[in-house]
């Protein structure tokens, strides 16, 4: 058995029109920065894929990564915590201009509901955002005494993942808290695509301490040097264009 | 009627539908022989409820280690690229349609689906263990058992008449007489031992076998 | 910070009458022999605690650990999986004398339910027991076309749990399938109890490997040669007596 | 009106009540100045949404590790017992009540201790992050805010006007001019600045102010 693949191309292939992507990554830490970048290169290729729908913790920085998806034109609908970050202009200029769709969660419901669909959980109870605008529409329901929302597991057809070292496999480990949410969205996708500093035979890895077993992956590809999406802000890069 | 294949010779059958890098639950006793009989070249990853990826074989006598166990408490060995993990992540592979193939044993299964093989009835100490969720979320879950029962009875029916584990959850059944699955709520008969007349086989079956295409000879080695 | 203390007498001195207490462990690996004992210990001096119930997938082996618990007259009901093992005479007898209750719980609901106590869900929805006997007088409801079965939470005031390393903080790993339902207790007690072969300092075990974090852990205990119950019940050993 | 707090000196006031062995998650931005303040000899573990436990100070700058940060994005650094865990786990600790403090930020509180912390209302871009889950699980969910608005206007209301985060979740409150408990719905005076009366106080206070024992000096260090 073997998952890795030759390419970032090659990696990204599978997604399609329409689908829903989860992208790990808390702000840059764990960001997928070139996985992200390959998709870009593929709709500016080919005008594909595109109408996708983006879950990740936040709306992107800056002029790379998730906000360079989104300014390329790619994402009609993003499902994400907290879109407000230090330099978010892309997504605030178009979802001021109607031109892309907002479902904001809770950042522990997000979490929670990306595990429950990688757990197989259709729907759980929480007491997040019971009691304010977040939950209007949601069934509620009391339990001991406290009310709960009623929330639903979220699922993806692909995952972007940046994992620190997986082996052919597909077991991963992650750097810091780089992990965030890595780990549940290879659970909760059809397809986990994973982006790692470095591929390792099976059996390198330690049973212990591999914290995404391979099941939930399926594919890997060494990405040696990855960048930090913090760096490139920080250098003011635009993808495409000097990066 | 002609001899039927044994246990060994019904979890070679089911393990030949095992695709390559197909991650696999075995039930408790009889479908672990399943392990065995992986075809050459072809590389399952098996997965035990209690916290373990890509275990392999029991170590020779002597040299068990009690904490690496499989879920029917056996000592495994490990494979390279295997894991560890606790039980509620273990379970969201199981619950979450992670796992390619469930094979589990069985006291009746009926013709739409429906499995029983965790009570006999109310007597005695009812215990489940993982059965009752590893029938949902496996994306085939297929049953090795004999043909019928010890006293002769049929063990695939029409309804089951013991609690069940899990409703409509079956997809294929290997007996040791037949392949038969179960498409619409009927059974299928695909393969069946080519000694066997298909009166004789559907004589001890609990339900109408449908002929839906060709049925193939099981035929199966000695072993 | 220093969660240490010194015996197992004094590891187990919060549990009392009718308290739940969950214990760790799948068959023997992971059991935590030398807490149970020390508990059983505790009950024979005093006559405390009494009325227990207990969580554990199991219901004991032989006569040692869970199945001395049971045979010394404490619990008055478990919570399991999988009560009918290799020689669970103990719980068998008293089950089939009507003198302990038993709730059976399907073992991938069962840890779920425990994990659910942990991370504050209340309830949730599983595919696993519909339409059987167990789900009887449960809540049912219907997803995307599919019906599943309400579940509870599942918590504890006390778990009492075997790791392999602790630090001073509690963070703990575990060792091989040992691991089992011990980090999901740990996090859905009150007062998780904890037997390490090894305490070492905080900073000694690598933040990447830690499987339960110390935030979920309330006592740690040494003990450096621990019992494994295979090992005793292949011995014929009997507690108290001859271990 | 006497001389206000500052925010370091609310933050200083805030970190006194922080017992040692203290699980203790600080919301984005100002809260998060409580942990300089952290009393000698109480050793506090702080707990941040994204993955870690017991981080601390950031690190002189250009030595940052990007892949190390907190909530608020800004990179933090390791002490001796720290460890990482997926989101799922962090917010079980957030959800399950294992914190035993949550120091939060607030628009507004209202005495029955609903908080709106998350939204200045419908213009602009929404978003809300974890504060909606810190606000239930945490043993205590403190808020440190300015007395009133920057306009003068109340903070501390009979029912907030802005959205919620959370209802019915704060229980103290540290103010630049006061310290008030939530308790049965109503503001409990527990602590104000020597210098100003109760009138005073509750004149720039939206909701009225119980005396329900006796109220200390808010005594706070220069900073």
């Amino acid at each position: 058995m073997d998952k890795s693949v030759a390419d970032l191309a090659t990696a990204v292939a599978g997604i399609e029109d329409g689908m829903t992507v989860m992208i790990g990554g808390f702000g840059g830490a764990g960001a997928p920065i070139e996985l992200i970048h390959a998709l870009i290169d593929r709709y500016r290729a080919s005008g594909h894929p595109k109408d996708l729908t983006i879950v990740n913790n936040n709306a992107g920085n800056g002029h790379v990564g998730l906000a360079a998806l989104i300014e390329t034109g790619m994402v009609r609908k993003l499902i994400c915590s907290f879109p407000r970050s230090a330099d978010p202009v892309v997504f605030t200029d178009l979802y001021l201009a109607g031109k892309i769709e907002l479902e904001l969660v809770p950042q522990g419901t997000l979490a929670e509901r990306i595990r429950a669909g990688g757990a197989g959980i259709p729907a759980f109870y929480t007491p997040s955002s019971y009691g304010t605008d977040l939950a209007k529409g949601k069934p509620v329901a009391e339990f001991d005494g406290r009310s709960y929302v009623q929330e639903r597991w979220l699922k993806a057809d692909v995952a972007l993942v940046k994992a620190e070292t997986a082996d052919t496999h597909g077991n991963l480990t992650f750097r810091a808290a780089a992990r965030n949410f890595n780990p549940l969205m290879c659970m909760a996708s059809k397809e986990a695509v994973v982006q790692a500093t470095r591929i390792v035979p099976a059996g390198v890895i330690d049973p212990e301490n591999v914290v995404t077993p391979g099941i939930f992956v399926q594919k890997v590809v060494e990405v040696a040097h990855p960048q930090q999406e913090e760096d490139l802000n920080r250098a003011n890069a635009v993808y495409p264009g000097a990066v | 009627m002609t001899t039927k294949l044994t246990n060994n010779q019904i979890a070679w059958r089911a393990a030949q539908d095992i695709h390559d890098g197909a991650y696999v639950n075995l039930g408790i006793g009889f479908p672990e022989k399943v392990a065995q009989y992986q075809p050459r070249g072809r590389e399952a990853i098996f997965h035990t409820e209690n916290g373990i990826l890509n275990f392999g074989e029991a170590p020779p006598a002597g040299q068990e280690d009690w904490d690496l166990i499989n879920a029917g408490k056996r000592a495994v060995t490990l494979k390279p690229g295997a894991s560890f993990f606790h039980h509620a992540d273990s379970f969201a592979m199981v619950r979450g349609g992670h796992l390619d193939v469930a094979i589990l044993g069985a006291y009746e299964v009926a013709e739409n689906g429906d499995l029983a093989n965790w009570s006999t009835g109310p007597k005695g100490i009812p215990a489940v263990g993982g059965a009752m969720d590893l029938v949902h979320g496996a994306k085939r879950v297929a049953v090795i058992t004999d043909h019928v029962t010890k006293d002769g009875k049929p063990k695939l029916l029409k309804r089951c008449s013991l609690p069940l584990t899990g409703v409509g959850c079956v997809t294929r059944v290997y007996t040791s007489l037949a392949v038969v699955d179960i498409e619409g709520g009927r059974f299928v008969l695909k393969e069946k031992l080519p000694t066997l007349s298909l009166d004789e086989l559907q004589a001890v079956t609990g339900a109408e076998l449908l002929v839906a295409g060709p049925v193939a000879d099981l035929i199966v080695p000695e072993l």
